[in-house]
């Protein structure tokens, strides 16, 4: 496995866009060449090499290669754009777009990333140890492409619309989410474990959301169908007992609502509509 | 003290007051002011022309409270847009562009010998210079 | 300036100049007998070259394109190209921005696009865009058909005086010819409703569609407007509406006189056989039919290109049937006492039964219909495929096998029900100079257009392809990429594409008509008009109409009315 | 004295125009037809005027202004141009060159207004048309977080409930229902009133969406509104001939956002399988609408857009203005016909104060106070003419009745002289 490490010659002022640092652009490549790679200091164009200090050799292919990111980079955006194997650590936090449209490998991020991370997401893993901004997973404005499948896992809290128009693959939020997790999503597993500011699923025509904690309120058009003892993501099963809905019938959808019953009980009169 | 949400929004006077220049007496009378229900100005033991403090998470300033004919909106609380009512909104738009300026979580209690700023006064607390 | 394109096979069907390898002379913007010896020389030799392109129906500029481009981001993501020294940053797929309108066309070598429908109290919109739209000439037509004013004059027989109003409109608003679009039925969808036939009421005008269209025919005539009313039928977009069509075109043969009287546009959207969607079949055979028949009749094609469009257009409540098919995002804009617009975005696919129908049905029109002179190249854009495909489009017509590559690849049964696989013609280069800018040109009679003859406008496109040794039929591929990025664009006298790349940027002109009326018609007719305003409208008449300040390049045309 | 009439008011975005005004001595001295406001920025135009161009709080010539900002926006890695709604879209198209060729983002005030209306027309679409259809026809007027009497205050009687129309005449064959959280005075003038609770928008529009779907809500109360009356509201908006929805920002602004416009326009559209019903904006500056229009036509996009990379690439949440200036990112901005200190919130004036700002606008405003170079401008639609578009996109054109202060240019022309400057100076 080679290894790569960044490191930014200053403090970033303007944003950075750095979609050349994925393993698919270093792999095979020695550090002059990695140096030219082009970046975007804001209206200028410039080389990686310009804003980064760089060392150490990257691996042959993308599957071997890693690159260690370390100081503050969260004006840095775009980085692992389109990458199909290999590695990123960033020992910090990180600017919007992280991982977006990535096919595969893996992103790891000490810190926080800002908004849309995993962007149209196809493939691959990626993991926040800290909090997320805004819609994760999702596509641009107007778009309806959003994650396809892969991974994103976020230790801490994530912002609004959570998984928007998603199609496929797995977020789990370990922390809170904000309002409209799983808005138009088709496909695909939502998983918040800690408290949800509202509006799960709005306009979803399928898949799968759940939320541990609490959520003031599942909205009109959905329907409560039973109470689930679990929930199954990526195989684990996930204890409850829930209340489940479908919906969002305003869009003829057949998407699934879990909530946990527990951390609920204004949601109790639901179960009035079980006789 | 009692807790409201704020909202803000567009107001007459302050069409008017906003011609007449944002340095006007007009304009700091008239957007300088938080419009209260009459029972929640009742609750404060304040009456309509005396300043209070309308505090948020991000901010907080001192205007006049003015009763609202736009009642009843008990809990609500109105301020005109402008800088009195800018001072105490969220800053992050929850990557839309747009900032919450309507539905904030806030708290009022009197302040009747606090001053309201004028707008130099405020901006000069908000970016802590001499503009 | 002088230019001198040396060389050239020349194709200019108005001057009856098939492939004729010949010099073209210019000077100051126009074709001239000859030029001196300090004239720029192109060395066209072994090169194809041909008048301009003159588009008669492409959505280019207005309140719809541009609805189009605020509905449609995901469209512009990834076709942009950044800004150079010469043109500005081109961005958008099928509702490009306005500078990207005006160069992709000069690549093509297009130099003369109408905008083909225009609501009047959004004209002052359209002409903002124009004016933005760089290299080409424009026009727009006025929408009129659904227009209050129109209709109580229209049924209350007062036609001089609608004559009259209409010829002003083309004044106050600087536009070019009568728009018809779904004639009686886009009033009614104000009230969310639509006309099923020709002789449907209108309430609450007591009048209905065939008296519509016949009445704008006889104004147009009245009014001798350059080019015929430009129509967009009833139950466009319903399976059997071909029976609508052509009843269309024969309501108004009784008003001809020799010359076409009338134009159906985008004629694939209305050229529906069966009765339902699953027995759709194509109602080309019939339509080409009468047209062959009938000599008061043009069309344009409106071909189906598979891939992405924007379907939009002033015909409201069919929009509403296709956001309902669909489930796309649909952008409904009524305009007061005037029309409505719609916008559905769509994807053409070629495995879609329905889609695929409506390929074969654009390529079937042009096949069959024998005059070439009386059926044109057009993809409606951007509602059956961006103008950008024209060289694609023009490959199918050239070439049975470009054809039948398709065919093999489009969904079973919409093959095995077309006649589209029995039909030889193969299209020449003179008759698609004759589909693409002569007959156009002609039919909006813009006399300096479309044709290379002395006193034309210098507008000339020179492909990088020699017509006399390639085989169009098995090296179609080669035309497309030829036709795709014009060797040479010329306009107005002056080279604005050279190898496909944009190397000046302007802003043509724009044109339109102004009918001479009788000023105590006029009087007569303003006054009736301004009070009716008042109670229709909520602008005021006056602020209504667009002063020529206003055009950045504005070209009246004097029109003598039969008034 | 001469009086002109049909005139253009430019402040809101009704752009009412048959106002008629009396001038006397280069100066208006009367008006008529208008509301307060319009009689007010009419007649009360030179207060607080600059008449000279500063850079620091120094007066200095135009050209050495210009040269500033030329020099400015040239060296800036990354320039936020924003304002525009109160200008010309003649005006707005030049600055929109001038974004491109420094590649700075270009923002206008829809960010802060209703940039979220065109977000959930993106996601959606919308069924709108113009006023003209809803004078002419509308049966059943709702405004909802709106506040007309205030904000737009001729927009009633011009062209929506009190208004005449060819099919319906007057206020009493229109029903009219107010959905607010406070009793506004637009909602005493209603037929119904409907006392929402404040950030619950979105669930009262998916329930009405649900229940005009014949669905059954299951909630006992929806946004503090009990289910039945849910239902009974969903029967009258069925019922109607015409239906109309005017919305604020009431929507645009509280939680949800876009997301709130996306469940109105989902729910007019559902209300199209049984009636006919519409939606518009009750947009703000008066040319609110231009600005976003000629940058759609311009750039594709109708606000937000970044030409860092010399194309434009659009994300409002990133490329907006307020999210640029909250996260530091921009080292100079232009303000062109705008007043952002006095309305955004204090993390981003904090950042604008740090960086070279360069205004053009006729008043003195908060925004002139912490800027570098200010220069004095005519006022649009008095001193200067233009086009601008109403609302519902209705494109009008401004008169200037007036002459400017000597030495006082339009916006149109300061940014003609920068572009052109700039052009020699960036190649």
């Amino acid at each position: 496995m080679g290894e790569i490490t960044l490191k930014p010659k200053v403090t970033f002022k303007v944003p950075i866009i750095a979609e050349t640092i994925t393993p698919d652009n270093f792999a095979g490549k020695p550090i002059e060449e990695i140096e030219k790679l082009e970046m975007w200091e804001g209206n200028r164009k410039t080389t990686l090499g310009d804003l980064f200090e760089a060392a150490g050799s990257s691996g042959e292919a993308p599957a071997d290669t890693k690159i260690i990111i370390e100081g503050d980079v969260r004006k840095v955006r775009r980085i692992g754009y389109k990458m199909t194997d290999g590695q990123i650590l960033i020992k910090g936090s990180v600017g919007m777009y992280l991982g977006e449209k990535m096919e595969g490998g893996k992103i790891i991020v000490e810190g926080d990333a800002d908004s849309w991370v995993g962007a149209g997401m196809k493939g691959g893993q990626i993991e926040i140890k800290g909090n997320a901004g805004d819609y994760v997973g999702a596509p641009y404005r107007g778009d309806t492409k959003g994650m396809k499948k892969g991974t994103i896992i976020i230790h801490g809290n994530a912002g609004n619309e959570v998984g928007c128009w998603m199609r496929g693959g797995t977020i789990i939020v370990k922390g809170n989410a904000g309002l409209f997790p799983g808005i138009h999503m088709k496909k695909g597993t939502i998983l918040v474990e800690g408290d949800c500011a509202g509006r799960c699923g709005a306009m979803m025509k399928g898949g799968k959301i759940a939320i541990l904690g609490y959520v003031p309120s599942v909205l009109p058009s959905f329907t409560f169908e039973e109470i689930k003892k679990s929930f199954k993501v990526k195989g684990e099963k996930i204890k409850g007992p829930f209340y489940l809905f479908t919906g969002d019938l305003n869009e003829n959808g057949a998407g699934k609502l879990y909530v946990s019953t527990e951390k609920n009980k204004h949601l109790q009169f639901y179960e009035k509509y079980l006789e | 003290m009692i807790k409201v949400i704020l909202i803000t929004g567009r107001s007459l006077n302050q069409g008017v007051s906003k011609e007449l220049g944002k340095f006007s007496k007009e304009y700091m009378e008239k957007v300088a002011v938080c419009e209260l229900d009459p029972e929640d100005l009742k609750l404060l033991g304040v009456s309509s022309g005396q300043n209070v403090k309308v505090k948020t998470k991000y901010g907080e300033v001192v205007v006049k409270a003015t009763e609202s004919t736009q009642a009843p909106h008990k809990g609500i609380a109105f301020i005109p847009y402008g800088p009195w009512a800018s001072i105490l909104m969220p800053s992050a738009t929850e990557s839309t562009g747009m900032p919450s300026l309507k539905g904030i979580e806030a708290t009022i209690e009197p302040a009747k010998d606090e001053e309201i700023l004028d707008p130099e006064k405020l901006i000069k607390m908000v970016v802590g210079r001499e503009p | 300036m002088e230019l001198l394109i040396k060389n050239g096979y020349v194709y200019d069907p108005i001057n009856e100049i098939n492939g004729e390898k010949m010099d073209i002379a210019v000077k100051d913007g126009k074709i001239v007998e000859s030029v001196s010896s300090d004239a720029k020389v192109i060395d066209a030799t072994n090169m194809l070259v041909m008048p301009g392109g003159v588009d008669i129906h492409s959505h280019i500029a207005g309140s719809k394109v541009n609805s189009g481009r605020i509905l449609r981001p995901e469209d512009h993501y990834k076709d942009v190209k950044p800004r150079t020294a010469i043109t500005r940053a081109e961005v958008g797929h099928t509702v490009p921005s306005t500078y990207t309108i005006g160069y992709r066309y000069a690549r093509l070598g297009y130099t003369t696009v109408i905008e083909a429908a225009s609501p009047p109290l959004k004209t002052r919109h359209t002409h903002e865009e124009l004016n933005d739209i760089p290299l080409i000439d424009k026009s727009c037509y006025l929408v009129l058909d659904n227009n209050w004013i129109v209709l109580d004059y229209l049924s209350q027989g007062e036609i001089d005086k609608c004559a009259a109003f209409i010829g002003w409109i083309f004044k106050a608003l600087k536009g070019y010819a009568i728009k018809i679009v779904n004639p009686g039925g886009v009033e009614l969808w104000g009230w969310g409703k639509n006309v099923e036939s020709l002789d449907d009421q209108v309430p609450p005008f007591d009048i209905t569609p065939r008296e519509i269209i016949r009445g704008l025919c006889k104004i147009n005539k009245m009014l001798n407007l350059p080019h015929t009313i430009h129509l967009h039928t009833n139950n466009l977009g319903k399976p059997g509406n071909y029976r609508t069509t052509i009843e269309t075109m024969d309501t108004v043969s009784d008003l001809a006189d020799g010359k076409p009287n009338i134009h159906i546009t985008h004629v694939q959207f209305c050229g529906y056989g069966g009765d339902s969607w699953i027995t759709l079949r194509s109602g080309a055979p019939e339509i080409a039919k009468y047209v062959n028949n009938h000599n008061h009749v043009t069309i344009d094609l409106g071909q189906v290109v598979f891939g992405d469009a924007t379907t939009m257009t002033g015909d409201g409540p069919f929009q509403f049937i296709l956001q309902n098919l669909t489930g796309n995002k649909w952008k409904n804009a009524d305009v007061e006492a005037e029309g409505s617009a719609g916008i559905v975005p769509y994807k053409y696919k070629r495995k879609n039964f329905v889609n695929a129908v409506q390929w074969t049905i654009g390529l079937e029109l042009a096949l069959l219909i024998k005059d070439p002179w009386r059926v044109f190249l057009t993809t409606d854009h951007p509602n059956a495929g961006t103008f950008m495909k024209y060289p694609r489009v023009i490959t199918w017509l050239m070439s049975k096998v470009a054809r039948e590559k398709v065919l093999n690849k489009i969904n079973k049964r919409a093959k095995k029900r077309s006649t589209l696989p029995s039909i030889d013609r193969e299209y020449t280069f003179y008759e698609i100079a004759i589909i693409t800018r002569a007959a156009t040109a002609k039919a909006l009679n813009l006399a300096n257009k479309g044709h290379l003859g002395v006193g034309a406008d210098a507008d000339i496109a020179i492909y990088n392809i020699n017509p006399m040794e390639i085989d169009p039929s098995k090296e179609y591929k080669k035309v497309r990429r030829a036709l795709k990025r014009a060797a040479y664009t010329i306009k107005g006298g002056e080279i604005i594409v050279k190898d496909g790349e944009i190397v000046k940027s302007f802003i043509g002109e724009t044109f339109w008509v102004k009918p001479a009326i009788p000023e105590d018609l006029e009087k007569d007719m303003l006054r009736e008009v301004s009070e009716k305003f008042k109670e229709y409208y909520t602008v005021s008449l006056e602020n209504y109409i667009i002063g020529e300040n206003e055009l950045a390049s504005s070209k009246p045309i004097a029109v003598k009315t039969n008034l | 004295m001469k009086t002109v009439r049909n005139v253009v008011c430019p402040f809101c975005g009704s752009l009412c125009d048959d106002i008629e005004v009396d001038i006397e001595d280069n100066r208006v001295v009367k008006v008529r037809k208008g509301c307060a406001i319009s009689a007010t920025k009419f007649t009360k135009y030179n207060e607080e005027r600059i008449y000279k161009p500063r850079i620091d709080g120094r007066e200095v010539s135009l050209e050495e202004a210009i040269n500033e900002a030329v020099e400015i926006l040239a060296n800036a890695k990354y320039p936020a141009l924003y304002g525009w709604s109160c200008t010309s879209t003649e005006a707005i198209n030049i600055g929109i060159e001038i974004a491109e060729l420094v590649g700075g983002v270009m923002d206008n005030t829809a960010s802060v207004c209703h940039g979220p209306t065109i977000l959930g027309e993106q996601d959606a679409g919308i069924s709108t048309c113009t006023l003209g259809q809803v004078k002419n026809r509308a049966e059943l007027i709702i405004y909802w977080g709106c506040n007309p009497a205030h904000a737009h205050p001729r927009h009633m009687a011009r062209y929506s409930a009190a208004s005449r129309g060819r099919f319906v005449k007057g206020r009493k064959e229109r029903t009219v229902i107010v959905v607010d959280v406070r009793k506004t005075h637009t909602a005493k003038t209603a037929d119904i009133f409907i006392q929402i609770k404040p950030n619950s928008d979105f669930e009262l529009l998916t329930a009405l969406r649900w229940a005009v779907k014949n669905g059954e809500l299951e909630q006992e109360e929806i946004a503090g509104i009990p289910a039945e009356k849910i239902e009974e509201l969903a029967d009258m908006l069925i019922s109607c001939r015409f239906g109309a929805l005017f919305f604020g920002l009431g929507l645009t602004m509280s939680a949800g956002k876009a997301r709130n416009i996306e469940a109105a326009v989902n729910l007019v559209r559902e209300l199209n399988n049984y009636t006919k019903f519409v939606m518009v904006p009750m947009r703000g500056h008066f040319n609110v609408t231009g600005a976003n229009e000629v940058m759609a036509w311009a750039t594709g996009f109708p606000f937000a857009v970044d030409f860092s990379r010399g194309y434009p690439f659009y994300n409002p949440g990133d490329t907006t203005f307020v999210d640029v200036l909250t996260r530091g990112d921009c080292d100079a901005a232009l303000i062109v016909a705008s007043d952002p200190v006095s309305g955004f919130p204090a993390e981003a004036i904090r950042n604008l104060a740090k960086i070279p700002v360069i205004t053009l606008d006729p008043h003195e405003t908060l925004t002139t106070m912490i800027s570098k170079v200010v220069i004095p401008t005519a006022v649009v639609g008095i001193e200067a003419e233009g086009s601008a578009y109403r609302m519902d996109a209705v494109p009008l054109r401004l008169k200037k009745l007036v002459e400017p202060p000597p030495g006082i240019l339009s916006d149109e022309e300061v940014l003609k002289m920068i572009l052109k400057k700039l052009k020699e100076r960036v190649k």
